[in-house]
C-alpha cells in the first residue's frame, strides 16, 4: 500500500486522480463504470451565470490520436445548477469542483460569489482558457494583464480552493502561472485544449460548425507534458497536469514531471471507467517501485 | 451516493438503464452486400435488457485511424442465444477494421445506449421505414414491435439493386416494400415513392436512414399529422451524455441525440420544417 | 491534368510540394525513392556559419501520432557545405533552398550573405523557430522585436527569394507573419515544431537528452492547420504550410486553408516517397473535383 | 541529376547500395523461444545485394502505438527461396505486432540499410559473439564469412536455458559455444566468461547485443588488441540518415548508426573505454 493523499492548498484528496471538466459531465454519467468515491475529485462542467446553448452541430472532429471540440460552454447557468443539481453532487463522497467560465471580470466574480456559498463545493476551477467561445475564455488565459484581474477580483470574493487553468495557447505559459501564484490562487492546471483546426478534403469545408476547435487526447500529452514540467519549475504552488493521459504510465509521467495531482478528460470517451483504474495503476506502480507514497515522485526527474 | 437514476440533466430518458463496458466475443461475421456485414457478438455474462433503437459504442482496436468508439444500433438481439447483432456498413477506417473481425476475437462495447423508439399500441398501423444501414434499428424494432402484438410493415429504400440488403428476417415479422432509386427493383425512386407509404393510412411511422430521406420522411408525416420517430446519426464522441458533441437542435434547446435520442420525435427537431 | 505551378516571389515552383529541413538530408539520401526534379523544391538541413555537433544522443522520442527530436542543427557548417555539398546540389532539376540558422543576428546576417553568393541556391529560409537549440534559433522567433531585427538585417544583404520559417510556440503567430511581411520576406513557412517532451516511467527520465524537444507528425496537423489559416487571412504573402502532413489530402487540407504550397517532414522517415506520391494526389484531386489549377482552391474554405 | 552513389555527406558506406521500399509477403513466422520469432519474408520482384550486418526498416500496420518504422537485423538471406528472415524479440507494440503476422500477410520494408561486417581474410580465426536479438545479424555473418572460406566459432551469451534460442542453424557453419548467467546450460556468466573467447587467440571478434555485453567485448579486445566490431542498435527514426537521431559519438565526430553504422570497429566508438 502507498499512500496516494495529496493536497491542493488546504484541501486533501483521496488520490491525485480527476475527472476533467467537460468529459465527465456532472459524474453521474459515469457511476455505472466506476465508483466517484475512488477518485480523488470531479470537475463538473463548465458553468457560466446565464444559461447558454454553446456552438452549432457539427461540434466534434476526430484528429490523429486526438480530438478537436467546439462546444462553446453549452450548459443551464448557475441558477439551474444550484436548484437542480447541486443537491445531488451534495451527496458525492469526492470533492466536487466547479469550472468557472464568463464573458466579463464579473461574470466570473459573481458566479465565484455564488459558488462561495455552496457549502459542498470545496474549490472551483477557473477556467481563463476556452478556446470555444468568442466573448471571454481565452482571451484572459492569453492576455497577462487580463489574467492577473480576472484572477485578482475573484480570489477577493472566493474564500476556498482557488485552482486557475491555463491556455496553452501562449509563448510562455510560466508567466500565468506566476500571475496565478501572486494573486492567490491555491493550485494551476493545465493545460486545456490547443487551439487546432480540422478540414474535410472532400467536402472543402471546415470539419467544425466554428472553423477553430479545442484539442485534446495524446497528441497533445506530449506538449502539456512540457508545459507542465516548465510550470513545476517556476511556481511553488500545486501543479495538477492534465492533456492526453489515457493510464496510469501517462499520469505518472506528469507526476514525475512535477504535477501533484492529474486530470482524466477525454479518455472518459473511450473508457468511462479510466478515472479509477488509473487510481489503481498509480498505486501498483508506487508499490512495484517501492515507494511509500505519491507525494515522493512528484516532480522526481528534477531531483536527480 | 445517491443514486444515478434520480439524477437527471440532460438525458431524459438515456440516463435510466445501467450501461456497461464489455468485451463480446464475436460469434459470426458475415458480409450481406458490397460494404455490409453482419456481425453477431455474444455476452459473456448475458445481455442486460435493450430497447430498440438503443445503439452501442465499440472499441475499434488495431486501427490507428480511429481514435473514438464508433456507434452503432443495436440490429437485432437473440436473448436464447445472448447475442447482438449489428449491422455494419463501411465507411471509413473504423467499419473497414470491424468488418474485418473473426469470429472468437473480442469486441468491446459500452452499452446499452440511448433512449428508443417508442411502441405503438394496439390495433395500430406502424410502418417502418430506412434505407442502408439505417435498416439497423428497424429489425430489432420490428421484432418488439411484433412480439407486442402489432404487425409492423417495412419501407426499404436502396440506391439500386446491387446494394439490396438481405431482408428475409424482416419478411418473418410482416410485409416489406422496397424501392430503389433506379427501379431495379421494387418502386422506383425513394421511401417516400412507395404506394405504401403514401396511400395508406398510417398511424405510426418509424424512419431511420440518411438525413435527406429521414426529413422527407418527417416533412410527410407532419403534413399528414403521422406520429413519427426518426432515428438520428450525429457524430458522437462519448456516447453518453457527457461531451455535448452531438447535439441536435430541438423545441427545448440543443439536446444530446446520444441520451436524449437516437430517437426523436419529428415534432420536437428544428429540421422538421426544413425537410 | 491540372496546372501545379505556384510562385513564392519572382520563384516559379513546378508544384506545391517541397520537401521540409530536416527530414530530407541533402536530398540524394531519398533519391532511391523518388525523382527529385518531381517535387518543387526541397529545403536542405539546417545549416549554420560553424560546423556543429548538436546534442547528445538520445535524440528522439515516439508519441503518439508523432515524434519528438532533439537534433539540435547538427552540420558540417558552411564552409563544408559550399565546398563538398553545394556542387552536388548545383545540379539537382528542383529548388534548392538553405534553411538558415544561427545564435546572433550576425550569424544569420553572415550565413545569408554566403548563401546570396551560390547561384543554384534561388532562396533560403530563415529559421527563427528551432526548438532544439540553447542559443538563438526560438528566441528569435517568440520575440516579435527580435524577429523584425534579424529579418531585416537578413533583407539586407539576402537579394533573392527570402521565407521566415515561424515557429508555433506563440500566443499569436499572425503578429510574427506580419512582422516577416512588413521586413520584406517573400514567404512565411510555417509550422516548425511544438515544443514537447517525453518521460519514460520505467526509467524515471526524460527520453531525450535535451529534456525537451520538437514534436512533429500528425498529431500536430490540427494545430498547425489552424496557424496556416490564420496567418494566411493576415498576410499577402504566401503561406507554406507545413506539419504532419502524410499524404496529399492532408496537403490538400492546408492548401484549402490557405497554404500556396506544402512541406512534407516526418513522413519521408515513414515513406521515403512520400513527396512525390502527394504531387500526383494533389493532381489527382484537383483532375476529379476538376479544378485546372491548384491555385483555384487556395484558401478556398475561406471563399464560400 | 547526378549518381547519388558520388555523394557522401554523413554517410560513408550506407549510402553505396540502391535502397528499395517493396511490400515482402510473410512466408512463416514461426516462435523460437518465449518471446522470440523468426519471420521469413520473401520479395516478390527477387532480392537485391544484401551484405551481412545491414538491416531493414519495417513497417507495421495496425499498431496505433507504433508511428515510426521499426529497424530489425538481417537474420539470414536465402537467394534460392528469395526470402529474408528476421529474428524478432518481443520489446513492445510494434514488435508484438510483427510477431502476430500471418503467412501470405504483407510486411513493408525499406532496404537494405546500413553497412556491414568487414569479412575476414584468408586464414584468420574469427569469433562471432552476441546474446538475444543480438544473434540476429551474426548467421548471415556467419554464413558469408563461412562461403568466403573461413571457419566462423561462435559464442552466444543467454540469461538463462529458457531462454536460449535455437541455434542449429549456427551448428551447420562453425562450433558454437553457449553460455547462460545462471549456468543452467553452457559456462556460467557471461559470453566473456566463455574459455574459448578468453583464452583462444582470435584474429577477429564481431560482436552484437545488449549494450553491457558489447561494451564487455569491446574492452577486452582492445586490451588484447583484437580486430573487433560491433553492430549497435541505437534508436532510429529513418533508417537513412536524415533525420540525424541514431548519433554515436566517435572519434570522428557524431556519426549516424543508421549510414555510417550499425557496424563499428570499436576502436572508432568514443565508448570504447568506459566499457
Ligand atoms: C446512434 C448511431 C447509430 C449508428 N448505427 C449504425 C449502424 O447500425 N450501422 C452502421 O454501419 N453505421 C451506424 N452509424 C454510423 C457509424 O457510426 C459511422 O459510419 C462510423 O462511425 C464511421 O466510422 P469509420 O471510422 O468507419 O469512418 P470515418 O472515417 O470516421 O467516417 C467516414 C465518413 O463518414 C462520416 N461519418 C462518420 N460518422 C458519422 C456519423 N455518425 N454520421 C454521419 N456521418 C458520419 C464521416 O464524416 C466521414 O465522411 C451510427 C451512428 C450513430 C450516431
Ligand atoms: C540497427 C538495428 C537492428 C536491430 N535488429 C533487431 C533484430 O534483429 N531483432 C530485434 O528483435 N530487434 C532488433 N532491434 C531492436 C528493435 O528495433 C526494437 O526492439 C524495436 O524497435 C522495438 O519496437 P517496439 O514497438 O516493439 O517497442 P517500443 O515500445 O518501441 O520499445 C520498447 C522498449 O524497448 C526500447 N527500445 C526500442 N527500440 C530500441 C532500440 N533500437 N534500442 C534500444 N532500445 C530500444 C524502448 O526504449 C522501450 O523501452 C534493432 C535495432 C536497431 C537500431
Ligand atoms: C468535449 C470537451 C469539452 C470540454 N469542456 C471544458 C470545459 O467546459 N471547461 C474546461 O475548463 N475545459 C474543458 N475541456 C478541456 C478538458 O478539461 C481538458 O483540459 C482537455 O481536454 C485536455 O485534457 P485531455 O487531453 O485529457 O482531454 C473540454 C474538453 C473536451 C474534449
Ligand atoms: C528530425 C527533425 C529535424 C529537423 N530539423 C530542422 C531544421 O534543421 N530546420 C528547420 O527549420 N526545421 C527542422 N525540422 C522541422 C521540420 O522541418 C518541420 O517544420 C516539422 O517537422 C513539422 O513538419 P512535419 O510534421 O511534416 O515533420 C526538423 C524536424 C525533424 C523531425
Ligand atoms: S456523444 Fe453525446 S454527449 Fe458525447
Ligand atoms: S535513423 Fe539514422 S539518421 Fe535517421
Amino acid at each position: 500500500m502507498a499512500d496516494l493523499r495529496i493536497k491542493i492548498g488546504p484541501l486533501e484528496f483521496r488520490n491525485p486522480v480527476i475527472l476533467a471538466s467537460g468529459t465527465c459531465g456532472y459524474g453521474a454519467e459515469l457511476e455505472d463504470f466506476m465508483d466517484l468515491s475512488e477518485l480523488g475529485g470531479i470537475i463538473v462542467k463548465g458553468t457560466t451565470l446565464e444559461p447558454r446553448e454553446g456552438n452549432p452541430y457539427p461540434r466534434m472532429a476526430e484528429t490523429p490520436s486526438g480530438m478537436l471540440n467546439a462546444v462553446g460552454l453549452q450548459n443551464k447557468g448557475i441558477d439551474y445548477f444550484e436548484k437542480n443539481i447541486y443537491p445531488h453532487l451534495a451527496e458525492y463522497d469526492t470533492h466536487v469542483i466547479v469550472n468557472v467560465n464568463g464573458n466579463t471580470i464579473e461574470d466570473y466574480v459573481e458566479l465565484s460569489r455564488r459558488l462561495d456559498e455552496l457549502k459542498a463545493i470545496p474549490a472551483i476551477e477557473l477556467n481563463i482558457s476556452c478556446p470555444n467561445v468568442k466573448k471571454g475564455g481565452m482571451i484572459f488565459g492569453t492576455n497577462p494583464a487580463s489574467a492577473r484581474e480576472v484572477i485578482s477580483a475573484v480570489r477577493k470574493v472566493y474564500h476556498k480552493t482557488l485552482i486557475v487553468k491555463l491556455s496553452p495557447n501562449v509563448t510562455d505559459i510560466t508567466e500565468f502561472a506566476r500571475i496565478s501564484e501572486e494573486e492567490g490562487a491555491e493550485a494551476v492546471s493545465l493545460v486545456n485544449t490547443l487551439l487546432g483546426m480540422a478540414i474535410d478534403a472532400r467536402t472543402m469545408r471546415p470539419k467544425l460548425s466554428t472553423i477553430t476547435g479545442g484539442l485534446s487526447g495524446p497528441a497533445i500529452k506530449p506538449v502539456a507534458l512540457r508545459m507542465v514540467w516548465q510550470v513545476a519549475r517556476a511556481v511553488r504552488i500545486p501543479v495538477i497536469g492534465l492533456g492526453g493521459i489515457m493510464n496510469a504510465e501517462d499520469a505518472i509521467e506528469f507526476i514525475l514531471a512535477g504535477a501533484t495531482a492529474v486530470q482524466v478528460g477525454t479518455v472518459s470517451f473511450i473508457d468511462p471507467g479510466a478515472g479509477t483504474s488509473i487510481v489503481k495503476g498509480i498505486e501498483k506502480y508506487l508499490v512495484e517501485k517501492e515507494f511509500d507514497s505519491v507525494s515522493r515522485i512528484t516532480g522526481l526527474i528534477n531531483r536527480n | 451516493m445517491t443514486d444515478s437514476v434520480q439524477i437527471v440533466y440532460f438525458c431524459t430518458q438515456g440516463g435510466l438503464m445501467k450501461k456497461r463496458i464489455e468485451d463480446l466475443t464475436v460469434i459470426e461475421n458475415r458480409r450481406l452486400a458490397e460494404s455490409f456485414f453482419l456481425i453477431k457478438v455474444s455476452s459473456p455474462g448475458g445481455l442486460p435488457e435493450i430497447n430498440p433503437g438503443q445503439f452501442v459504442q465499440a472499441l475499434v482496436t488495431e486501427s490507428p485511424a480511429t481514435f473514438l468508439r464508433r456507434p452503432l444500433s443495436v440490429h437485432d438481439v437473440d436473448r436464447n442465444m445472448n447475442t447482438i447483432s449489428l449491422l455494419v456498413q463501411i465507411a471509413g477506417p473504423g467499419t473497414e477494421r470491424l468488418s474485418r473481425l473473426n469470429p472468437g476475437e473480442k469486441l468491446n462495447l459500452v452499452y446499452p445506449l440511448g433512449n428508443s423508439f417508442t411502441l405503438p399500441s394496439e390495433g395500430e398501423k406502424v410502418l417502418l421505414t430506412g434505407g442502408g444501414c439505417g435498416m439497423a434499428p428497424l429489425l430489432y424494432l420490428g421484432r418488439k414491435i411484433s412480439e407486442s402484438g402489432v404487425q409492423p410493415h417495412f419501407a426499404l429504400g436502396f440506391r439500386n439493386r446491387s446494394r439490396i440488403l438481405g431482408h428475409d428476417e424482416f419478411k418473418t415479422l410482416g410485409p416489406v416494400h422496397l424501392s430503389t432509386e433506379d427501379g431495379s427493383e421494387g418502386h422506383r425512386g425513394f421511401v417516400t415513392d412507395i404506394p405504401a407509404f403514401r396511400d395508406e393510412k398510417w398511424d405510426r411511422i418509424y424512419c431511420c436512414g440518411p438525413e435527406p430521406m429521414m426529413k422527407a420522411v418527417a416533412a410527410a408525416c407532419i403534413r399528414r399529422g403521422i406520429f413519427c420517430e426518426v432515428s438520428l446519426e450525429n457524430l458522437m464522441a462519448c456516447g453518453l451524455g457527457i461531451c455535448l458533441c452531438c447535439v441536435v437542435p430541438t423545441t427545448s434547446g440543443n439536446l444530446c441525440s446520444c441520451t436524449d435520442g437516437p430517437v426523436f420525435n419529428v415534432n420536437d427537431l428544428k429540421w422538421q420544417t426544413s425537410g
